[in-house]
């Protein structure tokens, strides 16, 4: 089977700027694909090309198969969320969502009817005749989503369509969006530059940096077994050990890194290696413990190091020398710089 | 009304026809206001209007002293009682005055003078001399779709006077041409010679481009515009001709109407001194003769054809029409009671809203 | 730096001034009578004054012959207002109006979706001092320019004769009812030098309302299938609306009210400016002209009332 | 976002650019054309003496002067009106909100010839008689809305915290006026200045009406272009007033710059 | 010693909108304190109030015991860091940090030197002829802290301080906005709608609700003994019981909340709890589960439940049936509804 998205060498350079350099990729189809980075490292981008608001200026972009260069936006089967939204303010919501139909000349009565439908599957019946402005930031993602769905995409591109949301609205969208792929199937792709969103919702994350992907795999894949330095420290708040801090973990003189929660305290005496308590951050659920490793006073001697208590576990006062135990297998050794 | 002339006041202001007060701003050898403000210490200030009914709101608006009024303007300006009766015995040159004019009677009401004759003369034909080897004869060729001598129509080459008092040229016109209808006088129209009159505007209509109201726009036109005929004022024919342009007026076998001009003083007048002195002034003076020159019309003083006091002479009088004084039927305000019967005639705020219309097309 | 935490007093701001300030705190609806006060007063009093003394000239009359107003309340005026040749004034004037608008929406539009959409940079100052520079200069020396170029012997005529398509010309101010002898006493004339000195009071509203449309709609509009002008008609269009309303409020306005233009430029068919012009200066039949002044302020309060309801005063 | 406009509206839109441009431009070739009288194109020849004859001529002096006063004086009045309207209208809800800037917008939405006519008849009720200051008052009406727009524009931008930030410092009201508002709003006033000035000087409609027998320098240009006596003299005053016009106009995009405001929009 | 802030039945009401009701409150002196609520809840009102930016409709407040009623914002020893900075745009650094200096009257020369001193201690030094514009957002927050403290208040207020920083930048601004206020002693009232901040920073917290106080404790009394379901659920993604699942986890038949992490999996065979897992959410650290408790298949039979797995325990899959178990001290059984 052809995959749903396929980048070979693809690039997009603006001038100087190079957006996307060089990007090889193959999205499965019904796959729910997350685009992860930090602000400007092309994912957008990336997103414009595949639906066809920008063009590369080089390498070759294929949707199930066939090549798409020079074909517009409205002649891709590929629908966009975008981040606003971009819900058109003059239209009431269910014309907002029935434009796709209207545009394809579906007749009035069965548009409105799969119009209504798609906002009944988006639990927002009854919100047809509002304005986008009149919907709280949830209700109008619900509403950018049926709009696009209703179209019948074979890919739907999503960027960073929970940007705009607060915390708890967020979480919940979160599930939703999961669902909602569930259920119709088809190929997500996914911007965000939320490490935690793109962990728990994708089956696979592609993790951005300056235009080329650094990392493709599963969430557990990217955040346990980082490639590169890069990775481990934007996938989740690692922390990367330059050579001799991995020596002295036990592991080859490399960088690697070491999820917090990997490690444990104990008490000192014996423990194989040890530490001065710098600081804590209650976080509610666990207790963010930063430990000096460092051998003198002197700030180039300091080697600080993260270990999270788990909420309930006693923790100790700055200052206090703390000894640590870490699972040897969660060292992870980088292979690339 | 005044009694004695005391210190001038130091200003004048005259609402006035354009090229009426001179001091030499167009052309430097027609002056007469200079040595007027040197000789009696008034600055002249001018307000240039451009048809009768301005020059009766202006006065109307006040803040004027004088006003040179026209036979259709003088009458009204009197009833609504915005000018003062003169003191004929202050203006020494008062017997100078063609007698003509001495008690005419668009401005004496009942024996009493309202302002002092200034000037008069006939609305010209003027036309392109390229175009007309010939002096045309008749103003048909202003009012009737025809070819001209060029080979060429006179549609959108001719114009007319934006002033409802063009109405009196095509009734004068009618007399002429279809006397069945009455016509005595083009200032005093029943109802169906009134009728007729706008029917033979409405022809016009058709053939005029655009209607003028000022003297210099009209001098524009027949240079920029290619116009060749229209009614006009003496004063654009010589302004043309000196510029070189290939013009020449006539008065075709219709006859012409005319105006015969008054300075009237206002009620309120703020320098009734200097407005007598100016009185003096306009008598006795260049002015009549400069003007006449100027203007292309008559002197209001015969003596200004012949005493050589400005640039006149006896012949460019007669070739200016002077003695064709009872020719021209001169510019009077309609009214409803006329020599035909009380209420008998169209009275003159028809003729306002009516040459509206027609030029509005309707 | 435990500095930081001694507290020194705050220092007394004593005086007529503080004392002043404090009781504006206190009391901030003095502070907004004092802000609106005087804009208030001169607008509210001075403007509106002199428009209702206008309105209340409507209902004098004028004694036809000396021209003097009769200052007894009457609908008299308001029947003269309704004579078929100012009916015809009315008319004509609103049609140019709405003829003007039209004809600068068309080509507004391409120069201010270029401007918002496109240009950057430097190009986006040359726009914008193309389209500020031609609205502030003056008046006068535009319409004044159109008639060096629309006079018979002037650049039009000129550029048509000498690339010899004066036939062209000529068949054209042939046609009846927007011909005329040349161009500069036609009604066309005074059509395009009315697009031509209110073109920019479109362009710029227009302008406005396209660079508040976020780019993404368009990109949205050709994500589910619009082409380039279906994405127009049903997305751009609708949302420049109120721009064009409010360009419109300018175009019609202006039109409604020029007497210059029509003067200069045209076949002496009088408008509604050049009759109120001459109404109350030529004629001095200032009820008359308070009537037919009423005209515009009707029309243009239903605008300003529809506009209002469309949104499109944010655009002003 | 596409960077790349279609060639069509690239077309329509310097098209519409040329046409808004090349009849100043044509003025501006007429101001040094030999031929005093007619239109003819193009120009039989080219001279400077224009500018020496308008040199000399006092009526154009007087009438710039007028002008030029008329202007400054009634820029003035605009630019206090117009920010005390905008301070309010920006910082404050209340009641009728909507109505003043209504108010404020009138004199520009309604024909000039209504501000002239209306201010002429009252001038006439109240038998004032016409003056420098009745044609300033004319100006200043409807100056106010540029001024105001410009200023409510930056009040927008300099959040309402700039001034809780600096009563929160200690300064009082007048304070804050001095150290923190005028600076941040001082750009946009001057532009707000320049557009009234250009504005007013520009004026003919409502002067016509408030002027009396004054007259301001685009009156007299309109008796020239009515009653030329010298039309390239008439020419090469156009010139000098585009000129002119175009300074402010220049300055107050440059102050406006890269802010909110389109400076001059709603004239 | 009398409290920095006392309030005392203090409401503002904007018409029918009840922006801050019946408040009682006391600050110490020295606190940080955070307020912490949902957007609307009335945080940033009720420290308008404090600086007087707005008056209260009733009520009493009192800085340091004496009333403020009456007292212009200009008047009061009291400073704040504005959510945008609220930087002057037109001043240089240092001026804006002299600024209130130079209403005080302080002399030129002296005014910059302390305001050089509070820009050194801000870790930025030589910034001070710079334009705010000029420098990125954790920068300007510097810079308005560094210009409220120069004035020395006695109470500084901080509204939502961080909300506009990047998440990275904000942990980093967190710690060195703790450190500060250690350093300087003064009184911090610090407002937020990030319960993770206000847990990790604040002495204090006090959670708002619609205008009223719901609960003010230490981070532990409030995460770990919310006194109502609002507090419960806002802080923290707690498990918020309804009495009858209250009753199956052995507690009185009230509300109680029970944290996620409280919870433990072991095989369903004689677990006291079984529930079947509906879902789970990969974070990296650890994974959420969501387990089902009900008896029926029917909606109205669910009672869900989350579950907090550490990083590494094996994740079963949806549709398995697993036991739990949980430490009882961790059910915390609510008093208030
Ligand atoms: N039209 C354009 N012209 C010039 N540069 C551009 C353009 N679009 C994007 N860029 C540049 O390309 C780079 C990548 O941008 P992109 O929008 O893809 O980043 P991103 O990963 O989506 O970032 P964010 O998380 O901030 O949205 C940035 O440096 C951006 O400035
Ligand atoms: N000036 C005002 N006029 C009318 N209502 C107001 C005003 N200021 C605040 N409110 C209302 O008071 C309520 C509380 O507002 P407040 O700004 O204190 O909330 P908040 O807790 O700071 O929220 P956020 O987290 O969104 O900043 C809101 O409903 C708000 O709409
Ligand atoms: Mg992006
Ligand atoms: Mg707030």
């Amino acid at each position: 089977m052809n995959p749903a998205v396929s980048f070979r060498g693809v690039s997009r350079h603006f001038g100087e700027v190079r957006a996307v350099d060089g990007v090889d990729l193959d999205i499965a189809e019904g796959e729910f694909f997350a685009m992860l980075g930090p602000s400007g490292s092309g994912k957008t981008t990336c997103l414009r090309l595949i639906a066809g608001f920008e063009t590369p200026t080089a390498g070759d972009i294929r949707l199930f198969g066939e090549s798409v260069a020079g074909l517009p936006p409205y002649r891709r089967a590929v629908n966009t969320v975008f981040q606003d939204y971009a819900l058109f303010p003059h239209l009431s919501v269910v014309d907002n969502v029935a434009y796709g139909l209207m545009i394809a000349g579906v007749p009035k009565a069965e548009r409105r009817r799969r119009a209504e439908e798609a906002l009944a599957m988006m639990a927002l019946p009854g919100y047809g005749s509002r304005r986008p402005s009149e919907l709280s930031g949830g209700q109008r993602q619900r509403v950018a989503l049926a709009r696009a769905l209703v179209n019948r995409p074979r890919v739907l591109l999503l960027d960073e369509p929970l940007g705009a949301l607060d915390l708890k609205l967020r979480e919940q969208m979160q599930d939703e969006l999961k669902a909602l792929q569930r259920k119709v199937g088809i190929t997500f792709v996914f911007v965000t530059h939320d490490q935690g969103e793109a962990l728990s919702m994708a089956d696979r994350v592609a993790v951005f940096n300056e235009g080329r992907i650094q990392q493709v795999g599963t969430p557990a894949e990217v955040y346990g077994r980082p490639r590169t330095r890069f990775v481990a420290d934007f996938v989740g708040s690692s922390n990367v050990l330059p050579p001799a801090l991995t020596a002295l973990f036990g592991g080859p003189p490399k960088w690697a890194s070491l999820r917090p929660e990997a490690l444990r305290l104990r008490p000192p005496e014996g423990a194989p290696i040890i530490g001065t308590v710098q600081g804590a951050r209650y976080l509610g659920a666990s207790t963010r413990l930063v430990v000096d490793l460092g051998t003198g006073p002197a700030p180039e001697d300091r080697a600080d190091i993260a270990v999270l208590l788990p909420g309930g576990e006693p923790v100790p006062q700055p200052g206090a020398r703390v000894g640590l135990t870490w699972e040897p297998a969660a060292l992870h050794v980088m292979g690339a710089a | 009304q005044m009694t004695e002339i005391g210190e001038g006041e130091g200003a004048l202001s005259i609402v006035a026809w354009a090229g009426y007060v001179e001091r030499g701003e167009t052309d430097p050898a027609f002056d007469w206001v200079t040595e007027f403000e040197e000789k009696t210490g008034c600055m002249v200030t001018v307000k240039t209007a451009n048809t009768s009914d301005e020059m009766v709101a202006l006065m109307n608006e006040g803040g004027f002293d004088l006003v040179t009024a026209s036979g259709d303007a003088s009458l009204r300006l009197i009833a609504g009682e915005r000018v003062q009766p003169i003191n004929t015995d202050l203006i020494p040159s008062w017997d100078q005055i063609d007698p003509r004019l001495q008690d005419a009677p668009w401005y004496t009401v009942d024996g009493v003078h309202y302002g002092v004759p200034y000037m008069w003369g006939p609305n010209v034909l003027m036309y392109n001399t390229e175009v007309f080897q010939e002096p045309p004869t008749s103003w048909n060729v202003v009012f009737e779709e025809q070819q001209l001598p060029d080979g060429q129509s006179n549609a959108g080459r001719v114009q007319a006077y934006d002033g409802p008092i063009h109405i009196a040229d095509a009734a004068q016109y009618l007399m002429h041409h279809q006397p069945e209808l009455g016509i005595t006088s083009p200032y005093e129209l029943n109802e169906e010679q009134y009728n007729a009159a706008l029917e033979l505007l409405r022809g016009q209509r058709q053939l005029v481009g655009r209607y003028w109201h000022d003297a210099f726009i009209q001098i524009d036109d027949f240079k920029n515009e290619g116009v060749v005929a229209s009614g006009s004022w003496p004063f654009q024919v010589n302004l043309l001709k000196a510029g070189g342009a290939p013009v020449a007026s006539t008065i075709p076998e219709e006859g012409a109407t005319g105006w015969a001009d008054t300075t009237m003083l206002h009620v309120d007048s703020e320098h009734p001194n200097c407005a007598y002195m100016w009185f003096e002034h306009q008598l006795s003076s260049n002015l009549q003769s400069d003007l006449a020159v100027w203007f292309g019309a008559n002197p209001s003083v015969p003596a200004a054809c012949t005493d050589g006091r400005g640039m006149l002479t006896p012949e460019i009088c007669t070739q200016n029409g002077f003695d064709d004084f009872d020719k021209i039927r001169f510019w009077q305000t309609p009214v409803a009671d006329c020599s035909q019967g009380e209420d008998a005639c169209v009275p003159y705020y028809r003729w306002v809203s009516d040459y509206i219309g027609v030029i509005g097309g309707r | 730096m435990t500095a930081l935490a001694e507290t020194p007093p705050r220092p007394a701001r004593e005086g007529p001034g503080g004392r002043l300030s404090d009781a504006l705190w206190r009391r901030p609806r003095v502070l907004l009578a004092l802000l609106l006060g005087p804009p208030l007063l001169w607008l509210g009093v001075v403007y509106l004054g002199s428009l209702f003394a206008l309105l209340a000239q409507s209902f004098f009359s004028i004694d036809e012959f000396s021209g003097r107003i009769d200052r007894t309340l009457t609908l008299r005026t308001y029947g003269e207002l309704l004579r078929p040749a100012n009916l015809d004034i009315i008319w004509r004037t609103v049609a140019m109006a709405a003829a003007v608008t039209v004809a600068s929406v068309a080509i507004a539009f391409p120069i201010a979706y270029y401007a918002a959409r496109y240009a950057r940079g430097r190009w986006k100052a040359v726009f914008y001092l193309g389209i500020m520079l031609p609205l502030w200069s003056s008046y006068l020396v535009k319409v004044y320019a159109w008639k060096l170029i629309l006079a018979k012997e002037g650049i039009v005529g000129w550029g048509f004769e000498s690339v010899g398509l004066g036939w062209l010309l000529n068949a054209f101010l042939a046609v009846p009812g927007i011909g005329g002898n040349s161009l500069s006493v036609s009604p066309t004339g005074t059509f395009l030098v009315f697009v031509y000195v209110w073109l920019p009071f479109m362009i710029l509203p227009i302008q406005a309302a396209l660079e508040r449309v976020p780019p993404s709609l368009v990109e949205a509009a050709g994500d589910l299938g619009a082409t380039p002008a279906q994405t127009f008609r049903t997305v751009l269009w609708p949302l420049a609306l109120p721009g064009v309303v409010a360009g419109s409020i300018f175009t019609f306005s202006l039109t409604l009210g020029d007497y210059i233009i029509p003067q200069i430029i045209g076949t002496s068919a009088r408008f509604i400016g050049l009759a109120v012009y001459q109404y109350q200066g030529t004629a001095g039949n200032i009820p008359l002209a308070a009537a037919f002044a009423v005209v515009p302020i009707l029309i243009m309060g239903v605008y300003l009332y529809v506009a209002r309801r469309m949104g499109a005063f944010d655009a002003l | 976002m596409r960077s790349e406009a279609p060639l069509w509206l690239k077309v329509a839109a310097g098209a519409g650019l040329l046409f808004l441009h090349l009849p100043i431009l044509l003025i501006f070739v007429y101001a040094f054309s030999t031929e005093d009288s007619s239109f003819t194109w193009p120009p039989p020849g080219l001279t400077l003496r224009w500018f020496g004859a308008a040199w000399e001529r006092p009526d154009i002096w007087a009438a710039l002067g007028l002008s030029l006063r008329v202007a400054a004086i009634s820029t003035v009045v605009a630019l206090v009106l117009g920010t005390l309207c905008a301070a309010a209208v920006a910082r404050t809800r209340f009641f009728g909100r909507e109505v003043v800037s209504l108010l404020v917008v009138l004199p520009i939405a309604l024909p000039g010839i209504i501000t002239g006519i209306s201010l002429r008849s009252a001038f006439n009720l109240a038998d004032i008689p016409f003056s420098f200051w009745t044609i300033v008052l004319g100006h200043a009406t409807f100056c106010i809305v540029v001024v105001y727009n410009n200023a409510v524009a930056r009040f927008r931008r300099v959040s309402g915290n700039l001034i809780e930030a600096s009563m929160d410092l200690g300064a009082t009201y007048w304070q804050t006026l001095r150290f923190v508002i005028l600076p941040n709003i001082a750009t946009a006033l001057l532009a707000g200045g320049m557009l009234a000035f250009a504005l007013s000087f520009d004026e003919v409609i409502v002067t016509t009406f408030t002027a009396g027998q004054q007259q301001t320098l685009p009156i007299w240009m309109l008796e020239e272009l009515v009653r030329p006596r010298e039309r390239p003299v008439t020419n090469v005053v156009a010139m000098v007033v585009v000129l002119v016009t175009f300074l402010p106009i220049l300055g107050a995009y440059y102050l406006t710059r890269g802010t909110d405001t389109v400076a001059g929009s709603g004239k």
